[in-house]
C-alpha cells in the first residue's frame, strides 16, 4: 500500500510542478502590476505547441526549446505592449476582461495558424520509467520537478540580489513611489510580462511530452495556475510554488482515495476553507486599512 | 461622554498606543495632537470600532465601546472624517451626504427595489436636509456636482457634513485642515466652532497649533503611543515635555 | 416638472421593447432578442453586486444553474408544477448564497474573485457528476413552463414573459440604486471604511445584494430551461460565469442601461461573428480587448462622458 | 461563394431583418451546427472539412438534381444552448431544407424538439443512443452508437475469456454517455466492472486513477471510453505502471493521431472503430473498401491532413441526404425524410446503411470493425 501511496505522490508532485510553473507567472504579473492574467496559459500553450511543431518540421530539440520560449515572450511582450499598457490605470475588472481577450486572441490565432490537432514532443531522457519503492516515475517529471526547483532559486536570487527584482518588488508595493525613485515602472511591467511568458512556455514545454498539446490547453493550465497562485498567496513566488504542489498532491490523492469524479471540486473545496480562515492565502502579504 | 481608559494597541511586535488613558466631557472640544507617527490616527481608529484595542478600554456614554463595529458605534452616535479623504468618488456630492444619514432611513433591500411610498418621502426629506447641511458647511454650490469634480478643500468639508448627516453626539476629525491653506484654515475653524455650538462633542486631531490652541477645550499630547501631557490649551503651551517633543531634545 | 434621466432611460427601453417586435419578421430574430433579454437581466442583477457595491464574482453561473436545473429535475423526475420548481430552486439558491456569503464576501479583490469562481466549479462540477438526475455531461430536457394549466410556447409568448421580467428587474434596479440601501451599496464601492462610519452594516449589505444578484441569475436560469427545452452543465460553468461578468464590465459598471447595452452585444456578438469562417474567436478576443482599452469605463458611461463633455 | 455570404450575413445581422430571395437558380441550401472550437472540436473540425469538401465535388459535378448544394454553417463551440440558437437560425432565418450536425448528443438533443416542430429532416453526427431510441419522426444519425461500441469491445473480452473489467470513462458527453451504455449491456456479456473510474477532458495525469484499478483484485482488463488526448495520456501512464491487462479503447481514438501520441505504449491496444483507419487494408472484396479509400484520399489531398472517422460521419450524412433527395427527387422536406427512413444497403463510411421506421441509423454490429494496434499500425482482427 506504500506504494500505492508513493504513486499518488508522484502523481501529483508531477502535475502539481505543472501547476506551480503556472503559477509563477501568474505571480510575478501580480507582483509588477496588480493585476491576474488570464492570459498566461495561451504562454503555456505558445511554448507548447511551437516547440511540437519545430521539432515536426525538422529542427533539434534544443533549438526547438529556445525559440519556442523565445515565441512566447515575444507574445508576452506584444500583449504588455499593444494591450495592458495602453489601458494605463483602468480598474483591476478592466484589465482582467483585457487579459481575457487577449487571451482569446492568442488561442484563436494558434487554432487558425497551428491547427485543432493534438502535438507530442519526445521525452528529453527516454520513456523508460524509474521504479522507487514499487512506485514508478518518467523522468521526464523529474525534468518537470528539476526546472521548477532551479526556477524558483533564480527568482529568489533574482529578488532578492539583483537591482532590477528589488525594482520589480517596488513597483508592486507603490508604483508612483518606485517612479520617483528612478525605477522605469514601464520597463518593469515589460520585464515582468516577458519573463511570465517564458517561463510560462519553459513550462508548456517541459511538460508537453507527457500531456501533449494543442490549441486548447492554455485554458486548463492557466485556471489551474490562478487557482495555485491564489492558494499560495497571490505576488509570493514561494507561495505559487507550494500553492501549485498542494493543488497537485490533492487531486491526485481525491482521485486515489476518495473520488475521480471529484477530484478536480476538491481543490477548490480546499481554497475555499482555506481563504475562510487565512484571506491571503497560505503566503500572501497581510494588508491593513490605512485611513 | 467619551472614557478611554489603559489602551493600547500593538501591531506585531510595534507598540503603536500605549496606556492610554483620558476622557472627553460633553459639549466641549477636544484636541490629540502629537508629532508624525505619535498614534493619533491609531487612536481614533480604536476609538471609532476601525481597529479592536490589545487591551484597555473605551467607554462610550458610559458604556463599553471597545472592539465595536463602526457601523454599531455610529448608531450610538458617533462620528467620524479621515486624514486621508474617504469620500465616494462613484457618487455625486449630495449621495456622499445623504450616506450619512443611512441610520435614520429605511435601509431595506427591497423597501428599496419596489420604492415604497414612505420611503420616497423620507428620502426626499434627507436630500433637503443633505442639502442644508453642504450649505451649513460651505460647499452648497456643489449641490448638483460628482464628488470627483470637487477640490481637496471642498471634499474635506463635504466629509464634514457626510458625519454631521448622521446627527452624531461625538464627532471625530481627523486632521481637519491638513493641506488647506490659510484662508480655508480660517474657514475651518469657524466651521468647527459652529458644530460645536450646535451641541455636538469634538475631537479632532491637528497638526496646525493656531487652529488647535484657539478651538481646543482640552488638549491631550502622544508621543511613541504614550500620553505626554494633558490639559488646557495655555497648560500644554507652557509644558516642558511638551516644547522638547516639538522642538527637539536639542531645544 | 423635470423627468429623472433614470425615468427617461426607462421609458425609452420600455418603448424600444414594445416596438422591437415589428422588425422580429421570423422566429429567429425572436430567438435572439429573447436570449438578449435573459442576459441582459442577469446583466442588471449581477451589476449591483459588482458595479455597484464593487464585490466581483466569477461564480454566477452556478447559481443559474441551480435555477436551470431546478426546474429541469424537479419538474421532468418529480412531476412538480414548473412555477412551483422555479420558487424552489431561487430559494434554495438564495440560501446557499447567503450560507456562503458571509465567508466569501469578507475577502477583497482577487481573492473574493477565487473563491466565486472555486464555488462555481464546484456547483458545476455537481451538475456533471449527478448524472442519474442532470443527465450528466450530455443534458437532460425540460418541458414547456405552465402556469395554471397554460402553457408558454412560441417565440412571441416568451418574448413577452421575458420582456416584462426585464423590465419589472431594470425598474427595480433603478429604484434601489436611487434609495438609501442603494446609497449605501455604492458607498460600500467608493469608500467602504467611511460607509462603515456612517452606520452602514457592510457585511449585511454586501451578503444581501449578492444574494439579491443570486436569486436573478437563479430565476434566468429556470426561465432560460424552459425557454430553451434543453440543458447541458455548460449553464452552471466558468465561461458562462465569464461571459456575465464581462456583460456587466463591457457595457458599463455601476450603469443599469449599461449592464443592458452590454447583455445585447455581447448576445449579438457571436452570431454576427458566424461570418468570419474560423476567425470567430479571435475577432472576440480583439472586440473584446479594443473596447475595454478605448472605453475603459465600459461602452455606455464612456459615450456619456464624451458626449456630455462635449455639450458642456 | 464565401465572401457573398460572409456580407449578406453581416448586412442581415446589421439591419436584423433578413428577407431570404428566391432566385432562379436556386441551390439546395443544407443547413449545419457543428463544434468545430471548444472540447469536441476533434470530431466537430474534421466534419466541417468534411462537409465543405463534398458540397464543392457535388458542385463541381453538377450538383443535386440539377441544382447546386449550399452549406450553410455555424460553429456551436461545443455548446448545446448555442447549439439550439444556431438551428432555430437555420430554421427560420435561413430556411434551410435539411439540416446535418449536432456534433455532440448534448447538442443533438438541444436541436432535435426543433426539427421536429419545424419539420425539418435531420441527420445527427453524434453517438448517444437516446438520439434514435425511441425513433422520432424527422431524426437520424449515422455514426453507430455508443452502446454498440461497448457491445463490440465486450463481445471481444467475452471470447478472449475476460470477464472482470475495469472501466475507466472520460467526463465528456462522449465518455459518460459511452459510460452509461457500457454499464447497462455489461451483464449480457458476462462482464462484471470492477472499478468505475473517471478523468477530466484536460487532464493530463491519470495514474491516479490507473494505481488504483491495477490495486483492484481480480482485474483482467481495462476499458477506456474517450476522445482526443486523454486516452493517449492513459495509454502512456499505462505503460509507465507497466501494467500488463489487456487494455480496449473506444472508437474514439480510432485515428492515426492517437498511434502518433501514444508511441510505443499503444501497441496491442484494440479498438471497435469504422473501416476508415484500415481503408488500404481492406480486402478487395470488401464492399466498403471503395468509399472508404476514395474518402480517405481526397481528405487527405484536400486538406493535407489525416482523415478522421468523424469526418467519415459527416460524409455518410451528406450523402445520405443527397442520396434521399434524389430519391424523393424533390427537396421537399416531407419525402425527401420519407425517402431517408427508406434507405436500404447504402454504403458509406461507417458500413451500409438500412433504415426504417423504427431504426433511424441503420447499422448493424458488423459494420463496427474490431482493430488492434501492432508495430504502430492498425490490423484488422477477423
Amino acid at each position: 500500500m506504500l506504494s500505492e501511496l508513493l504513486q499518488f505522490l508522484f502523481s501529483g508532485l508531477t502535475v502539481g510542478a505543472m501547476y506551480a510553473l503556472a503559477a509563477v507567472g501568474f505571480s510575478l504579473i501580480y507582483s509588477a502590476s496588480g493585476v491576474i492574467n488570464f492570459a498566461q496559459g495561451e504562454f503555456i500553450m505558445l511554448g507548447g505547441m511551437s516547440a511540437a511543431l519545430l521539432v515536426q518540421a525538422g529542427v533539434p530539440l534544443p533549438l526547438a526549446i529556445a525559440l519556442a520560449v523565445l515565441v512566447a515572450a515575444a507574445a508576452g511582450l506584444i500583449v504588455e505592449k499593444l494591450a495592458i499598457e495602453p489601458a494605463g490605470n483602468s480598474e483591476v475588472v478592466t484589465l482582467v476582461i483585457i487579459t481575457i481577450g487577449a487571451s482569446l486572441t492568442l488561442r484563436g490565432l494558434a487554432e487558425v495558424f497551428l491547427g485543432k490537432g493534438n502535438h507530442a514532443l519526445p521525452a528529453f531522457s527516454g520513456e523508460d520509467p524509474l521504479v522507487i519503492f514499487g512506485a514508478t516515475l518518467m523522468p521526464q517529471s523529474l525534468w518537470v520537478m528539476g526546472v521548477t526547483l532551479v526556477v524558483v532559486l533564480a527568482l529568489g536570487l533574482f529578488f532578492g540580489r539583483t537591482t532590477l527584482g528589488k525594482g520589480v518588488l517596488a513597483t508592486s508595493c507603490n508604483k508612483l513611489a518606485a517612479q520617483l525613485v528612478g525605477i522605469n515602472t514601464r520597463f518593469i511591467l515589460l520585464l515582468a510580462f516577458g519573463l511570465s511568458a517564458a517561463l510560462g512556455a519553459v513550462g508548456g514545454i517541459l511538460v508537453a511530452p507527457m500531456t501533449y498539446t494543442s490549441y486548447d490547453v492554455g485554458i486548463m493550465m492557466g485556471l489551474k495556475g490562478f487557482v495555485a497562485a491564489a492558494l499560495g498567496g497571490l505576488g509570493s513566488g514561494f507561495g505559487a510554488i507550494v500553492g501549485g504542489l498542494l493543488l497537485g498532491i490533492v487531486e491526485a490523492m481525491t482521485a486515489g482515495y476518495i473520488s475521480s469524479a471529484y477530484k478536480d471540486a476538491m481543490p477548490f473545496v480546499l481554497i475555499l476553507l482555506i481563504l475562510f480562515f487565512l484571506p491571503q492565502g497560505l503566503f500572501g502579504k497581510k494588508a491593513t486599512d490605512r485611513v | 461622554m467619551l472614557e478611554v481608559r489603559n489602551l493600547s494597541k500593538t501591531f506585531g511586535g510595534v507598540k503603536a498606543v500605549q496606556d492610554v488613558s483620558f476622557t472627553v466631557r460633553a459639549g466641549t472640544i477636544h484636541a490629540v495632537i502629537g508629532p508624525n507617527g505619535a498614534g493619533k490616527t491609531t487612536l481614533f481608529n480604536l476609538i471609532t470600532g476601525i481597529y479592536t484595542p490589545t487591551s484597555g478600554e473605551i467607554l462610550f456614554d458610559d458604556a463599553s465601546a471597545g472592539g465595536e463595529s463602526p457601523d454599531r458605534l455610529a448608531r450610538r452616535g458617533m462620528s467620524r472624517t479621515f486624514q486621508n479623504l474617504q469620500v465616494c468618488m462613484n457618487m455625486s456630492a449630495i449621495e456622499n451626504v445623504m450616506v450619512g444619514a443611512h441610520l435614520r432611513l429605511g435601509t431595506s433591500l427591497l423597501a428599496g427595489l419596489f420604492r415604497l411610498p414612505g420611503l420616497a418621502k423620507a428620502d426626499a426629506e434627507c436630500r433637503d436636509e443633505a442639502a442644508r447641511l453642504m450649505e451649513f458647511v460651505g460647499v452648497g454650490r456643489y449641490r448638483d456636482a460628482h464628488a470627483s469634480q470637487m477640490s481637496y478643500g471642498a471634499l474635506k468639508r463635504l466629509e464634514i457634513a457626510r458625519a454631521l448627516a448622521a446627527k452624531p453626539k461625538l464627532l471625530l476629525l481627523d486632521e481637519p485642515a491638513a493641506g488647506l491653506n490659510h484662508t480655508e484654515t480660517a474657514e475651518i475653524e469657524a466651521l468647527i466652532r459652529k458644530v460645536a455650538d450646535s451641541g455636538v462633542t469634538v475631537v479632532l486631531v491637528e497638526h496646525d497649533m493656531k487652529l488647535v490652541m484657539n478651538l481646543s477645550d482640552h488638549i491631550l499630547v502622544l508621543d511613541y503611543g504614550r500620553k505626554l501631557a494633558e490639559g488646557s490649551a495655555a497648560e500644554i503651551r507652557e509644558n516642558p515635555d511638551v516644547i522638547a517633543a516639538y522642538l527637539g531634545a536639542s531645544a | 416638472m423635470t423627468m429623472k434621466p433614470t425615468t427617461r432611460g426607462f421609458l425609452f427601453l420600455a418603448f424600444v421593447l414594445a416596438v422591437l417586435p415589428l422588425a422580429l419578421t421570423n422566429g429567429y430574430y425572436y430567438d435572439l432578442a429573447i436570449r438578449m433579454a435573459i442576459n441582459a437581466t442577469i446583466a442588471v442583477g449581477l451589476n449591483l453586486l459588482i458595479g455597484y457595491t464593487g464585490q466581483i464574482s466569477l461564480g454566477h453561473a452556478g447559481f443559474f444553474g441551480i435555477g436551470a436545473y431546478a426546474s429541469a429535475i424537479l419538474t421532468s423526475r418529480y412531476g412538480l408544477p414548473s412555477g412551483l420548481a422555479l420558487i424552489i430552486g431561487a430559494v434554495a439558491t438564495a440560501g446557499l448564497a447567503f450560507a456562503v456569503a458571509r465567508p466569501i464576501l469578507k475577502l477583497k479583490g482577487h481573492y473574493l474573485a477565487m473563491a466565486t469562481l472555486g464555488l462555481g466549479i464546484i456547483l458545476s462540477m455537481v451538475v456533471v457528476n449527478e448524472t442519474d438526475l442532470t443527465g450528466g455531461p450530455d443534458g437532460m430536457p425540460v418541458d414547456a413552463f405552465s402556469l395554471f394549466g397554460m402553457q408558454i410556447v412560441g417565440e412571441q409568448a416568451w418574448y413577452v414573459v421575458v420582456v416584462l421580467i426585464l423590465l419589472l428587474v431594470t425598474r427595480a434596479a433603478l429604484n434601489l440604486i436611487d434609495a438609501p440601501a442603494g446609497r449605501a451599496l455604492q458607498a460600500i464601492h467608493g469608500a467602504e471604511i467611511a460607509a462603515r462610519v456612517a452606520g452602514v452594516d457592510t457585511t449585511s449589505f454586501k451578503v444581501r445584494v449578492f444574494v439579491l444578484s443570486a436569486v436573478v441569475a437563479s430565476v434566468m436560469g429556470s426561465v432560460t430551461a424552459h425557454y430553451v427545452g434543453f440543458l447541458t452543465p455548460g449553464v452552471a460553468g466558468f465561461f458562462h460565469s465569464i461571459e456575465l461578468v464581462t456583460m456587466v464590465v463591457l457595457g458599463g459598471m455601476a450603469s443599469v442601461f449599461g449592464s443592458i447595452l452590454g447583455a445585447v452585444v455581447l448576445t449579438l456578438l457571436p452570431q454576427l461573428l458566424s461570418a468570419f469562417e474560423g476567425w470567430e474567436t479571435v475577432v472576440f478576443g480583439l472586440i473584446l480587448m479594443l473596447t475595454m482599452i478605448f472605453l475603459p469605463r465600459g461602452i455606455l458611461p464612456t459615450l456619456r462622458l464624451k458626449f456630455a463633455g462635449r455639450a458642456a | 461563394m464565401e465572401k457573398r455570404t460572409f456580407i449578406k450575413f453581416t448586412l442581415a445581422a446589421a439591419a436584423c431583418a433578413a428577407i431570404g430571395t428566391a432566385t432562379a437558380a436556386d441551390p439546395i441550401r443544407i443547413g449545419a451546427v457543428l463544434s468545430v472550437t471548444g472540447p469536441a472540436a476533434y470530431l466537430g473540425d474534421p466534419e466541417l472539412k468534411t462537409l465543405q469538401m463534398y458540397v464543392e465535388t457535388l458542385n463541381k459535378s453538377g450538383g443535386v438534381l440539377g441544382r447546386p448544394l449550399e452549406l450553410v454553417h455555424y460553429d456551436d463551440g461545443s455548446e448545446a444552448g448555442k447549439a439550439n440558437g444556431f438551428a432555430k437560425r437555420l430554421i427560420e432565418n435561413d430556411k434551410v431544407d435539411f439540416i446535418i450536425g449536432g456534433t455532440t448528443s448534448g447538442a443533438t438533443m438541444a436541436i432535435a424538439p426543433l426539427v421536429e416542430r419545424a419539420q425539418v429532416p435531420f441527420i445527427s453526427l453524434a453517438g448517444a443512443v437516446v438520439i434514435v431510441e425511441p425513433a422520432k419522426k424527422w431524426v437520424f444519425k449515422t455514426p453507430h452508437t455508443d452502446r454498440m461500441a461497448a457491445e463490440r469491445v465486450f463481445d471481444d473480452m467475452k471470447k478472449a475469456g475476460l470477464t472482470k473489467v475495469a472501466l475507466l470513462s472520460e467526463n465528456s458527453g462522449f465518455g459518460q454517455s459511452g459510460r452509461k451504455e457500457a454499464q447497462a449491456v455489461a451483464a449480457k456479456y458476462g462482464i462484471t466492472l470492477v472499478a468505475d473510474e473517471t478523468y477530466g477532458p484536460k487532464d493530463t495525469d491519470m495514474t491516479a486513477q490507473l494505481t488504483k484499478i491495477k490495486g483492484v483484485p481480480g482485474v483482467q482488463a481495462v476499458f477506456v471510453f474517450g476522445l482526443g488526448q486523454g486516452p493517449a495520456v492513459v495509454t502512456k501512464n499505462f505503460a509507465q505502471l507497466g501494467i500488463k491487462l489487456p487494455l480496449y479503447q473506444s472508437h474514439g481514438v480510432a485515428s492515426d493521431e492517437y498511434i502518433r501520441l501514444a508511441g510505443a505504449a499503444a501497441e496491442g491496444v484494440r479498438l471497435p472503430s469504422p473501416a476508415l483507419p484500415v481503408a488500404a487494408k481492406l480486402p478487395a472484396t470488401d464492399p466498403q473498401k471503395k468509399v472508404v479509400s476514395d474518402y480517405a484520399k481526397l481528405f487527405a489531398e484536400r486538406w493535407k491532413a489525416e482523415p478522421s472517422t468523424f469526418g467519415g460521419y459527416a460524409y455518410d450524412g451528406l450523402m445520405l441526404a443527397t442520396d434521399a433527395m434524389r430519391r424523393a427527387g424533390s427537396t421537399d422536406k416531407g419525402k425527401v425524410r420519407d425517402a431517408l427512413e427508406a434507405t436500404t444497403n447504402f454504403v458509406a463510411t461507417s458500413g451500409a446503411f438500412n433504415m426504417s421506421a423504427s431504426d433511424h441509423m441503420g447499422l448493424s454490429l458488423s459494420a463496427f470493425r474490431m482493430l488492434e494496434i501492432r508495430n504502430g499500425d492498425w490490423t484488422l482482427l477477423n
